[in-house]
């Protein structure tokens, strides 16, 4: 096992946590990710196998689905992004591939991305500052990808109306950081 | 302190004083005042000078539509110019200061203009200040630019936040007069989302000014009553001091929130304002009436206000300008004012009605059929003269005038997207023409709808009509029982006669004379009349002063006004400070940071950074001793040419392509061919854009028979990316073919020098070999390295030198940096930045940015033959026009000065070295140069006219906008290693 | 009638009953030797020197509205000629030397403003490019200027030099450009070339070409047909369109670029400036407004207004750079049409129809170029040989691969 | 402008980076006769009507969906919104 010490995107060896107001907003280097593309004409056998491989039940646009350890979100026609904690499925990539086969092509995320998880009862207040999703009528379970201070992020539900989780591209950790720390401070 | 013209009552906490300061004098108001209804119960009228003449002013009006009491709001950053006075809500400390004088309001020596004026007319300036040519600059117009503008910036930074914010409803409703309110509560009943948006600090609009209104109950109890069951309502949001600004395309709103203006300094975090963009699926507008002025002579001196905010200032504010008062008017709706001064124990002097059958009032005297002629009284009105019907004229003494020349409807938000009002004789007014944007409805005043019945009555009809299109079913609420006093109006533009000047557009001193003046020289059309003349282009937009300009041009050219036609209202509906709508985006934040895993390492080894896309990269990492970047560079170079070196290359845009038809895709998008690349190796690739032209370079790596991973530069990374998957879903769709952007997954260092493959024996991990054979130049490779983590291997180079690039998760990228500093501490390993990596690919003549900028062809490159004629790839066909393969075209060299010493400039162009030196003889230019080390000589990468075939020619290199001249030697552009020797070591 | 201060002083004097009308409104005839279709700018321009410097006569301009009611009645008023390319530099240095003397050829103050134009920059490969372009422009006859930070922060101080994203590193200087009164400009040139004899007829829009076996013989308008000997079109953001009746497909396509004006406010800014790292250049105006603007919408257009994201942008470009005019406030948008070409540089050439000729393609640039258009649109007109500085305008080079692409996009017409 | 994608409902336009007409699918064929000739109406000419007009629209902050959208360029009204993938199919588009 290498012996190399990992830092999270925000730069550090544990996770960012901020508490504005009531409001949580948390760091989440813990879970890997894996991006799904059907390869061509294949879609029903990456379903299929994403189904007794993984017990996922690959989402439609603009959903996202969780089975435990797994969640997985869809992020364009034939494409979805697998989440599994980081401690246990670090190699997540290869667990996906090996579960998908040749029905899809499977590339490795884990690290290009970073995510916030928001959490308290002022969510929509603090997120209607930042993007245009209408979080106010999204349920557990949406997911949109939006722009946030112009960086392309997902918001997705996790919670109605009490938790929600940003994600952002990891380079840029610090910015999507800043922006949602003062959008929270102006908003509540 | 007392406020002499303080009344009664009014919507106002006499309770609580307020102080605040005028040109430095302090006076005191009340919560509930705004600037002007403070000044005038402290006696003061005079509140400005006009733009041209310097002409005292006064405010018009009570909104913000304002022409006149503009002042500067605040002191030092947070100094606002141009604040309407009558929107300004006062706040205890508020500080402001008069516009546009010097060296006081009360004596402006810039006044002397309006002795003048009749040098001054409209246009005159076109007119001369032509001779000689030269005097513009030096004389005239440093004297125009001094006496023209309004107020001043300070010009230091605007220390307050602005936010922006996305919120989204069924029915946004505009204006919260009687047909807002309607509007909102039967949205509200009905269940849909309602924003309720309003431009004042109160809610309820015109009902807030007016003793009339509702009939069987207190106007203000329901007000009360309806804000309160909306304030109630989950699915309603209700926003006062928020202005909407802006009609966009499919239902995108603009507001603006003054969320601290009405404080002295907002609180800790908080924004001063947030800039709304509004996602309405129906909107209705119910914005009110605007009331128009009727010119005559001298109609513009402080008192002189319109007849509507009068009322509003003696209801509202419980002020008035003035202890005895007159009102001219031509429509009924005049004669509530002098009803309602009266009530609050002012004077009214006279009502002069232009009209022969005017209404009586009991208890005021009333001129029928007369009108104002002259008024008198320097800094404030003090008479009026008036012309009686039987033709006398009579002079009465009063302290102001309230006018009404009737009221337009506020249309304004419907023209955003070139609508066109039309003309309503009844009201003789222009209202919406039903070619407003997609889904606004108007309602109320301003659809020509003045009774506050009617404006009821439409609010909720438009807001039940707007609804059913959304399939949302409401129903119809009880109104309140309300006035419905027919508006009986008989048109009166300007008061015909004598020599002296009627105001048309107060703050630009536009006069009924210049009109016509524009109408004699030709400007006929509103759009000429409106250039011509500056009519409607001070900062309420002609608000106010349009309509008459329109009418006495009608009357000129004997066309009805129709006919005559409207200038287009743009946005924004009120002006909007800049900064809002800048945002967050600003000073540091202005676009987002993007940072490598290693930025911090970096960082405090106190490298100096680059930009480039957004990322910050490490330029050079200077160390003790050294005084000049040029020293860092030099010895980074010399540590990779004469040892190992590591440079962080994480930025380089990476993108996974597979699926079974990758090969065949690459070999369409690159130039060169991919086809039969070799699983384990990397090939270079060019890619053109579809016109031939080179698009981006870099390499790609085969890991898999279905699996490759393509760099890109790191400025183009997103680019070829769009690029990509449009050649994927739009012109090959059915290829078998997955694209994934992983520039952000993988942390990757070059390392790279004779050394490198000894510092990363240290690193891979044992059961991966690295030596020549089994890992040669351009080979790949998945491995793991430091006892089993993931990584991958590149042997590719753009140093020249052995090199190797190595990639492993984005989170490991710090510590595997560190640990590579560690194994090559033998070696004397050095960081290098982006600066030393640019002279060594300079030094091996490698193209990058300045080379591909976006006209040069793989022929000027040098990559001519790589262009594959066998296959179709895109941008090949392209390539073969005439004008890029011209024998003499551009080709990449490099160049040497003959004198060692001398140095090349970048941006240089190439000269013979006999003949002269102008752009007819240019025969090319530098496109990089730097200082090399290695050969103790400036050298430079160029593209040159025929270059291939003119090595050892001598050429003079000009830079004149630099003064530096130069002989340099035309060599071929592979200054080091040419043979590639090393790389392949 | 001549316009001088003492005619000024004299009609002040006597209640300015004087003053003629700046243009006449004339009945169109049944045909002419020229027929201009367009009278903005560009139009005009090409009007008034057929008659004035190349002596022809029997001249219409036709409008379908108002004249100067296209670009020229709706842009931000820049002059200057720092362009890098042979095809261009030579054509807008030649317009900056017509600007010079425009007024006193018109007898018409334009406010021609030399008040300078500063391009700025924020790295290394930017510099580079800058001195690439600066030393095009004075082998050209030009004049240009590489500024120091420190000789910009004389200049400009309160530019965001301490706080920036991207920091300022140096500039371009054109010291000879500046800004002109834009309807000025239209109005100098309607009246010059009236007096002159050219008809110029408001509200009468072409509604086809009458062309018969591959020559135009006129136009078909709101007033009934028009012969001509030759017809000119001259109608900028709406080429494509005109050009569509004549059954041409044009390397062009209509966007629209806003322009921004703030309220009156004393003079803060010498010059006109340009961001390098955004969509930001700015002036102010005579009567105090600042006038600025960034970036077209980036989608095609002919609806003469854009949207929040271009404004949005631009104003945030413009607080990054200059976070002084954040409490000034923005008091009007406008949208202007322009037609972008295939390579962003326009065209001034004869078309494949005898008879018929075409000025357009001037992107958001065309308001700079109004007289040598002008000039180079009546040399072909009268010649039909192109111009010296505009012999690069061809409609053929993109098919031979001689694009004038300054920079560097390709056949986007959204991206130059 | 919102632009409704079939996929994900209305979508600000701000999310979406304009190409240009969508005759750029129909790439001509490099080995016709006439190939040059081709390829430079296929760069170059544009109908660029006054009126509906289909273009090119790509989701960069969304779903990296190339869409065909079918807008007026006089009222900005958008009448029709497609996958440019089953257009480009629809044009007989494969491989």
């Amino acid at each position: 096992m290498h012996d190399l010490i990992a830092i999270t995107p925000m730069g550090a060896t544990d996770a960012r946590i901020d508490t504005i107001k009531g409001m949580k907003i948390a760091e989440r280097p813990d879970f890997a990710l894996a991006s799904v593309a059907a390869r061509a004409g294949r879609e029903t056998d990456t379903v299929d196998a994403a189904k007794t491989g993984l017990g996922l039940d690959l989402p439609p646009a603009g959903r996202f689905v969780t089975h435990a350890p797994y969640a997985a979100f869809w992020t364009g026609p034939e494409q979805w992004l697998i989440e599994a904690p980081h401690d246990s499925h670090e190699n997540l990539a290869d667990l996906v591939k090996a579960a998908l086969g040749d029905a899809a092509s499977v590339t490795e995320q884990t690290d290009g991305w970073v995510r916030f998880d928001l959490e308290g009862a002022e969510c929509h207040a603090v997120l209607e500052l930042l993007c245009n999703a209408d979080t106010r009528r999204m349920k557990a379970g949406d997911a949109t990808r939006t722009q946030l201070e112009h960086m392309a992020c997902f918001v997705a539900c996790r919670t109605q109306d009490m938790r929600f989780s940003v994600t952002g591209a990891r380079s840029s950790a610090a910015s999507l950081h800043h922006a949602l720390v003062t959008a929270a401070q102006s908003a509540l | 302190m007392t406020q002499p013209n303080r009344l009664s009552g009014g919507r106002i906490d006499t309770g609580t004083a307020l102080t605040f300061s005028f040109d430095g004098v302090d006076y005191q108001g009340h919560p509930g005042d705004t600037l002007a209804s403070a000044l005038l119960a402290n006696g003061v009228r005079l509140m400005g000078r006009s733009f041209k003449y310097h002409r005292p002013r006064g405010p018009l009006t009570s909104g913000s539509e304002e022409p006149n009491a503009l002042v500067q709001l605040r002191t030092g950053a947070r100094q606002e110019p141009n604040t309407r006075a009558t929107t300004a809500e006062l706040f205890d400390g508020l500080t402001a200061a008069s516009q546009n004088r010097w060296p006081s309001l009360r004596f402006d020596a810039l006044a002397i203009n309006d002795r003048f004026s009749n040098f001054l007319t409209a246009g005159f300036y076109y007119k001369t200040f032509m001779w000689p040519a030269t005097f513009w600059e030096k004389l005239y117009e440093p004297v125009i630019r001094r006496a023209a503008g309004l107020g001043s910036l300070t010009l230091q930074e605007d220390p307050d936040v602005y936010d922006k914010g996305f919120r989204h409803c069924d029915l946004l409703v505009i204006g919260s007069g009687p047909a807002g309110l309607s509007a909102a509560l039967t949205a509200g009943r009905a269940g849909a989302d309602v924003i309720l948006v309003e431009e004042d600090f109160l809610f309820g609009g015109r009902l807030n000014a007016e003793t009339y209104g509702l009939t069987d109950t207190s106007t203000q109890g329901w007000v009360a009553m309806v804000m309160s069951e909306l304030e109630s309502l989950p699915n309603v949001r209700c926003m006062s001091r928020t202005t909407l600004y802006g009609v966009f395309d499919h239902g995108i709103y603009g507001a603006l929130e003054r969320v601290s203006d009405h404080v002295a300094v907002p609180a800790d975090g908080k924004p001063r304002q947030i800039l709304w963009r509004i996602y309405a699926r129906r909107a209705v507008l119910c914005a009110g009436a605007i009331e128009r002025p009727i010119a005559f002579e001298n109609n513009d001196r402080p008192g002189i206000m319109m007849a509507g905010a009068m009322r509003a200032y003696a209801n509202r504010w419980a002020v008035t300008p003035a202890r005895t008062v007159a009102v001219f008017t031509n429509n009924d709706d005049g004669h509530r004012t002098a009803v309602d001064l009266m009530a609050k124990g002012v004077g009214v002097a006279a009502v002069i009605d232009t009209r022969e059958d005017a209404p009586k009032i009991a208890g005021c005297e009333i001129l029928a059929g007369a009108q104002v002629i002259d008024t008198s009284g320097r800094l404030g009105l003090s008479s009026i003269k008036v012309r009686r019907a039987d033709g006398k004229v009579q002079t009465i003494s009063c302290g102001a005038l309230g006018v009404s020349g009737g009221w337009n409807p506020n249309v304004h938000l419907t023209c955003h997207q070139r609508g066109r009002p039309v003309w309503n004789e009844a009201i003789a007014a222009f209202v919406p023409g039903g070619d407003g944007p997609p889904g606004l409805g108007v309602a109320g005043a301003a659809n020509g709808a003045f009774s506050t019945a009617a404006a009821l009555a439409s609010g909720s009809t438009q807001a039940l009509a707007a609804l059913d299109d959304i399939g949302i079913k409401g129903r119809a609420i009880d109104l309140p029982r309300a006035e419905d006093a027919p508006l009986r109006i008989s048109a009166y533009w300007h008061v015909p006669g004598g020599k002296g000047r009627g105001w048309l557009d107060q703050q630009n001193d536009v006069t009924v004379k210049d009109v016509k003046l524009a109408h004699q020289e030709n400007f006929r059309s509103v759009e000429h009349l409106k250039r011509y003349t500056t009519l409607g282009m001070a900062t309420d937009q002609g608000k106010t002063s349009n309509m008459g300009g329109l009418a006495i041009m009608a009357e000129l050219t004997g066309k009805p006004i129709p006919e005559v036609g409207t200038t287009i209202y743009r946005p924004p509906y009120v002006p909007v400070a800049i900064a809002a709508l800048g945002g967050r985006a600003r000073g540091a934040h202005f676009h987002p940071t993007r940072k490598t895993p290693s930025h911090d390492w970096a960082a405090q080894r106190g490298a100096t950074f680059v930009e480039t896309g957004n990322w910050l990269r490490a330029q050079w990492f200077p160390v003790a001793g050294e005084t000049s970047w040029r020293e860092s560079v030099d010895r980074e170079v010399r540590a990779v040419r004469g040892s190992v070196g590591v440079c962080d290359v994480t930025t380089l845009g990476k993108i996974d392509i597979q699926g079974t038809d990758g090969a065949v895709f690459l070999n369409r998008v690159y130039a060169n061919a991919f086809a039969k690349l070799a699983v384990g190796k990397t090939r270079y690739g060019l890619m053109l854009r579809e016109d031939g032209i080179a698009m981006d370079d870099g390499t790609t790596a085969r890991l898999a028979e279905d699996h490759f991973v393509m760099t890109t530069t790191t400025a183009n990374a997103l680019a070829v990316y769009r690029h990509l998957e449009f050649a994927r879903q739009c012109l090959w769709p059915d290829l078998d073919v997955q694209l994934i952007s992983t520039t952000e997954a993988w942390a990757q260092y070059a390392v790279a020098g004779p050394n490198s493959r000894a510092v990363l024996h240290k690193i891979v991990d044992p059961e991966f070999s690295i030596d020549n054979e089994s890992f040669p130049f351009m080979a790949c490779g998945e491995i793991t390295v430091c006892g089993g983590l993931r990584a991958r291997l590149f042997r590719i180079s753009f140093s020249g030198e052995l090199a190797f690039e190595i990639a492993v998760p984005t989170r490991y990228g710090d510590a595997l940096m560190r640990r590579i500093m560690d194994a090559g501490e033998e070696f004397n390993i050095c960081p290098y930045g982006t600066e030393a990596l640019g002279v060594m690919r300079i030094e091996k003549g490698h193209a990058a940015g300045n080379e591909l900028n976006g006209t040069t062809t793989a022929l000027n490159l040098g990559m001519g033959r790589m262009v594959s004629k066998k296959k179709d790839s895109i941008g090949s066909t392209a390539s073969e026009r005439e004008g890029l393969n011209r024998p003499d075209a551009l080709r990449l060299v490099g160049i040497k000065p003959t004198d060692s010493s001398a140095k090349i400039t970048a941006g240089a162009h190439l000269m013979n070295s006999e003949g002269p030196v102008d752009a007819a003889h240019d025969q090319g230019y530098v496109t990089s140069a730097a200082y090399s080390p290695v050969l103790n000589s400036a050298i430079g990468l160029a593209f040159l006219k025929d270059g291939a075939n003119r090595m050892g020619e001598t050429m003079r290199l000009v830079s004149p906008v630099t003064n530096d001249n130069t002989t340099v030697e035309v060599v071929s552009a592979h200054f080091v290693d040419p043979e590639g020797g090393r790389l392949r070591a | 009638m001549r316009y001088s201060g003492l005619r000024v002083i004299k009609e002040a004097l006597t209640g300015h009953r004087g003053w003629k009308p700046a243009w006449r409104n004339p009945e169109p005839q049944k045909d002419y030797d020229f027929v201009i279709i367009g009278a903005g700018g560009h139009g005009l321009a090409t009007a008034y020197y057929l008659a004035r410097h190349y002596g022809k006569k029997r001249i219409a301009v036709l409008e379908k509205g108002w004249i100067g009611g296209g670009n020229v009645g709706r842009n931000t008023t820049i002059v200057r000629s720092n362009y890098l390319l042979d095809g261009n530099e030579p054509f807008y240095e030649y317009s900056l030397k017509l600007w010079e003397g425009l007024e006193q050829e018109l007898n018409y103050n334009a406010m021609v403003s030399q008040r300078g134009i500063l391009n700025l920059i924020h790295n290394d490969a930017q510099r580079d490019a800058f001195i690439r372009r600066g030393n095009a422009m004075i082998l050209n006859g030009a004049d240009a200027e590489m500024l120091s930070v420190d000789q910009i922060r004389r200049e400009y101080p309160f530019l965001n030099f301490d706080n920036a994203r991207f920091p300022i590193t140096g500039g371009l200087a054109q010291r000879r450009g500046g800004t002109v009164r834009h309807d000025a400009v239209a109005w100098g040139y309607a009246r010059a070339a009236d007096s002159l004899g050219v008809d110029i007829i408001q509200n009468c829009e072409v509604t086809g070409f009458r062309i018969e076996n591959g020559t135009c013989k006129g136009v078909e308008t709101a007033r009934g047909f028009i012969g001509a000997g030759k017809v000119a079109s001259c109608v900028a953001g709406s080429s494509s369109h005109l050009m569509a009746k004549a059954n041409m497909r044009l390397p062009i396509e209509s966007t629209v670029l806003q322009a921004f004006v703030s309220e009156g406010l004393k003079p803060v800014m010498p010059g006109v400036l340009t961001f390098g790292a955004g969509h930001f250049y700015c002036s102010q105006s005579d009567k105090g407004g600042l006038v600025f603007g960034g970036d077209p919408d980036r989608y095609n257009t002919y609806a003469q207004r854009g949207n929040l994201p271009a404004i949005e942008d631009v104003c945030e470009s413009g607080m990054a750079l200059v976070p002084a005019i954040g409490r000034a406030r923005l008091l009007r948008i406008w949208g202007g049409n322009v037609d972008m070409s295939m390579d962003g540089s326009p065209i001034i050439d004869r078309t494949d129809i005898g008879g018929l000729y075409f000025n357009g393609g001037w992107c958001y640039g065309g308001f700079k170029a109004t007289p040598a258009s002008g000039m180079c649109y009546a040399h072909l007109l009268a010649t039909d040989t192109p111009h010296e500085v505009a012999q690069a305008y061809r409609f053929d080079r993109f098919r031979r691969g001689n694009m004038i692409d300054e920079k560097g996009m390709g056949p986007q017409p959204n991206a130059h | 402008m919102i632009i409704h994608h079939p996929l994900l409902g209305p979508r600000d336009a701000q999310e979406f980076t304009f190409l240009g007409a969508a005759t750029l699918i129909e790439r001509p064929d490099w080995q016709a006769e006439d190939a040059q000739e081709q390829f430079h109406d296929y760069l170059h000419l544009r109908d660029n009507p006054a009126g509906e007009h289909r273009e090119l629209w790509f989701h960069e902050t969304g779903d990296r969906s190339w869409l065909v959208v079918t807008r007026n360029t006089l009222t900005h009204e958008i009448t029709n919104v497609e996958m440019a993938r089953d257009v480009a199919r629809q044009k007989g588009r494969s491989k």
